[in-house]
């Protein structure tokens, strides 16, 4: 649906980095790794961002500022309105599990929010794993904490955490689990795939439609068939595309 | 109010049609609305084989429009034949297959496989892409060539055939006359602007095909000057086609001279954009003094 | 850091040159800021005779641009070589003649009157204009014109002549070539591209001349891609032209292969444009990894 | 100057018409009959609006919604700022008189208020005549009344004062003087010109750069001279250039 929805709450939570939370009545539609697509005012093109969080009547996103249109949403105020095109695409599966483990990098952490709160309120055991590039970049740890999750860090330069990627905190905290549900840039996605067997890996892609119409966002899978990312993803089981 | 129009082998219950590769098969937008309520749909551009396109990224943004290099990735008219064209059936819109290739030969196989669907109302030919054969210039740059293709897809067809036009020549007249002269049905104006950008981080083209097609209310103006031009020169109808956001801007191109138009790139910012359209249309046209919309093409080249 | 950049005839000491046009001879924006910051001014289009131009309406807004037929408005050479290029001689910054015409002598008429003009460092050839002795099309449509009116500007000229090319045209390289061919000793790309507004109460144009250039930020992705073809077939610097805004759409412009930008319309949206660009560049071009602005030309082709 | 002006004032004081107050530092700059060129967001040009009244912190514009511009304009709200360049033009000259008229057409109205206020500071009879469609069309009324102007309508349905022109309510008040200041619509603007010999005219026309550079703005004098209505004008003394 495509709704103007209200900025109840637009905060400052990190260097760059947003947190908005839009009033809406299409929560009862969204899923934890699916996306809306933000209008943002002065910009061509709709701009899409993960749902982090799904409340009774608005949606909360967290952003980070890398261009103009990103630059222009976080300059809106409370109490704007701002028109929202979604929920779409497939988000994370939210199955009866023991235990999954959820892995994160940067502004890939986002959508991980919602997905580990879904399975911890059916009590799976929620390991997190967040990857940055320095403790400057750290967000959402507390979060993840106070929803029962046992986190771990793991920062580039070492600043905090595991020295090093998500795969070093991993397997420093001999972490193993046959879910795994990440986010995060496209190396990261990559070592995820190569190093465990299962799991689901949420891709980002140039957009244009949102929706499978355009054909702008596409990916193939070994057999060299086209697959959308916001239509048949963004989430996709490790291994069933080429990430190049 | 009368929205309807009638053009060769396109009955239009209003004049509004999804431009080609902005609107897939419909099959993402008819989860959004009825498709019913469309004048006519123009599908994606079919090729003989399935293609898979260019690499990404395929899009950027640019000043109030988007370039593209989607490379007419299609599954093939086979496919499209088979599931595509019965689905799309089942809704009361003209669709016109929109027909591309890599050298003359494609456009009259894609033609002649589709001639038997009861379902394509009529063709448009896809001539901006480049061509294998002529090294890789479009078969849309050269009088000659354009004709050329536009006679063998003539031959071939049992239904109209819509030649759509490139707007990346020097006198887009000689070209629609050239097409005219050679037996087409109508024209489609205009595909994409020739454009580029180029990312500052990485200094090189933001698309992974360097060049994309510019379409979005960027264009507008240069679509609109040359559907004023061309409808001059011809006398075979016109749909008008670039940067339509709103009824006003529909209005604009049949008083420039379309007969009817297609919205593109406008689907992606606002998915409901060709119901809305197809809505405000006659209080648009009441306002302005009109009780039928076929009043309106030409305006502003008609004495009156 | 350093900004300035060598070419034929000029020395300009930032690539930032307001363009033909935009910035008149210079007097209003004289009571704005300094033209010495200036790298060069680009001066109104001059022909033999004075000339009132269009009639008016001669602007209209469009998408991320505007729409202008002003029609070459100018007091005439002996007026600008009396009255204007004496009061610029006050600054230093270089001046870039541009000269137009209705005919191919116009322009040698205009070139030796200011060959004399120690102010004037260039000229630059507008050739989009339409050209009585062709039946209106432009020099700048066909290859064996706009090589005559350059060769016949370059006997004339005692000082290096750039060509302006139009970007209504099938196929840039072409023209680019063959006015290298004849002796350009560079080029400026791009003008106007060719566009039309209708009113939609009136149903006519919104330009007295109906059809008008179409500048700004719309057209900027097609002015970077043919820079970025041109740049890879002729070896005569290029300075870039169409929708710069910021330092950032002149370091685009560098990338596809500029030495030097001209700034058009942006001058009556942001009078301070100019100025602000030329305080910006060294902090975007270190942001990027530059300490020598020559460094940037060409880099989206060349191999790293 | 081009300057980040603030909203201090957004209010509706008509059909479609709106009263802005904009809180900038070039007062002490503007003159009577002067216009300044605002930046509305998400347009392309410009809009030239004149000045209406010269406060010691703020100038004031009143503005009718006619198209896109004039609309978003009337959407901004109070305390948001928006970009203005300005003072620019020539305004309507302030002399020494014992008398002056002032007529204003529709929007026309405005740059008289500022006209008369100054007039009437130095104790210029200030006669004012105003010409509108309709009675719900009238505005500023009683603003000019407050100043001791005496005031005069015309409106062409006859539904308040003088039915017809400004013209006619001219004649019909025998009202007549050596200099008539006015603005207004083309029509208004010729009428006057023909009648009286003395006075200037405020003009409108479609403008680009607004400060005499661009050449989109000209108008001819009777030997085809060109002028920029926006550097050589807007006022112009009667006769002083073609109308057509
Ligand atoms: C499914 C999906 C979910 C996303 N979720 C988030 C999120 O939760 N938080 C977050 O901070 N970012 C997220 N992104 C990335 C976000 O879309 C981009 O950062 C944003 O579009 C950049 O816009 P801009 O105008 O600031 O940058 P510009 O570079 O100026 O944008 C220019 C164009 O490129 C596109 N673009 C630029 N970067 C990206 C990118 N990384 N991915 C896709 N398109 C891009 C823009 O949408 C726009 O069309 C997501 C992307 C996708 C595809
Ligand atoms: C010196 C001057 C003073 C003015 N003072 C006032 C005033 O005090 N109050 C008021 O309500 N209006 C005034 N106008 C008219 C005002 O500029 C236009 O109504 C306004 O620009 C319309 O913008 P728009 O986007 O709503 O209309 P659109 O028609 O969408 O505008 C499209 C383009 O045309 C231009 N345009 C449209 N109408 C006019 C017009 N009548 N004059 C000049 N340009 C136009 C716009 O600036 C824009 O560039 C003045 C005009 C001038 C030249
Ligand atoms: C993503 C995208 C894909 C397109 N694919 C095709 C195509 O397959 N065949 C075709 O003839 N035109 C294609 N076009 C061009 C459009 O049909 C249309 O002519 C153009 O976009 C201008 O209209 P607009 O400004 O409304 O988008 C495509 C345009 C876009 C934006
Ligand atoms: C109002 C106006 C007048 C122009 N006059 C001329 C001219 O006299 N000669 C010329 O060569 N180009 C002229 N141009 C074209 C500009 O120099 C420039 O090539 C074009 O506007 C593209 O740049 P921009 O997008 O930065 O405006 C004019 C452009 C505008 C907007
Ligand atoms: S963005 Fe259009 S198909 Fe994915
Ligand atoms: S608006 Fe540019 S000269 Fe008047």
């Amino acid at each position: 649906m495509v709704e103007n929805t209200k900025i109840i709450k637009q905060e400052q939570i990190g260097v760059d980095l947003y947190r908005m939370e839009l009033q809406t009545s299409m929560t009862n539609q969204a899923k934890p790794g699916q996306f809306i697509q933000i209008q943002v005012p002065g910009m061509y093109l709709r701009r899409p961002i993960s749902i982090s969080e799904i409340k009774k009547d608005s949606l909360v996103i967290i952003y980070k500022v890398v261009g103009q249109g990103t630059k222009r949403l976080s300059e809106m105020e409370e109490g704007q309105t701002i028109n929202v095109f979604g929920p779409l695409g497939n988000g994370f599966p939210i199955e009866q599990r023991e235990h999954v483990v959820l892995v994160g990098g940067g502004v890939g952490v986002p959508p991980l929010y919602e997905t580990a709160k879904q399975y911890r309120a059916q009590n799976t055991k929620v390991d997190v794993v967040l990857g940055f590039n320095d403790k400057e970049q750290i967000f959402y740890e507390e979060e993840f904490i106070k929803l029962g999750c046992s986190v771990s860090i793991a920062t580039m330069d070492g600043s905090q955490g595991t020295k090093g990627t998500v795969i070093n905190a991993l397997k420093e905290r001999n972490i193993d689990c046959d879910c795994i549900l990440s986010c995060g840039p496209l190396p990261m996605l990559k070592a995820l795939q190569n190093t465990y067997p299962n799991g689901y890996i949420s891709l980002e892609a140039r957009m244009a439609c949102g929706i499978g119409a355009c054909m702008g966002c596409v990916v193939k899978d070994q057999q060299g068939h086209a697959y959308r990312v916001c239509k048949d993803g963004p989430v996709f089981p490790f291994g069933k595309v080429v990430l190049s | 109010m009368n929205l309807s129009v009638k053009l060769p082998g396109l009955q239009l219950k209003n004049p509004i049609i999804p431009a080609s590769g902005c609107f897939g098969f419909g099959r993402e937008f008819a989860q959004l609305y009825d498709l019913s309520v469309l004048g006519g749909i123009a599908i994606k551009s079919a090729t003989p084989q399935a293609r898979f396109g260019n690499p990404t990224p395929r899009i950027a943004e640019t000043p109030s429009g988007m370039l593209n290099a989607i490379g007419l990735q299609n599954k093939g008219v086979d496919y499209i034949l088979d599931n595509e064209l019965p689905w799309l059936a089942q809704f009361d819109t003209e669709i016109i297959a929109n027909v591309a290739g890599a050298c003359e030969e494609d456009y009259v196989t894609v033609i002649e496989k589709m001639n038997g669907s009861p379902v394509v109302k009529a063709f448009e030919l896809n001539i901006s892409c480049p061509n294998v054969k002529h090294g890789g210039i479009g078969l849309g740059t050269k009088p000659e060539l354009a004709a050329h293709v536009t006679r063998l897809a003539k031959e071939a067809s049992k239904k109209p055939v819509y030649v759509k036009l490139s707007p990346n020549v020097t006198d887009i007249v000689e070209i629609a006359k050239a097409v005219e002269q050679a037996g087409a049905d109508g024209l489609v104006l205009i595909n994409t602007l020739m454009g580029m950008r180029i990312d500052l981080k990485t200094g090189k083209p933001v698309l992974a095909n360097k060049t994309g097609g510019l379409s979005g209310p960027a264009i507008k103006p240069v679509a609109i000057r040359m559907v004023y031009q061309v409808a001059q020169a011809v006398s075979i109808p016109i749909i008008g086609v670039g940067g339509i956001t709103c009824a006003e801007d529909v209005l604009e191109f049949l008083y420039a001279g379309a007969s009817a138009v297609e919205v593109g790139a406008q689907n992606f910012v606002d998915p409901y954009v060709c119901p809305k359209i197809i809505d405000e249309l006659p209080s648009v046209l009441r306002k302005y003094g009109y009780n039928d919309i076929t009043q309106t093409t030409g305006r502003s080249f008609r004495n009156e």
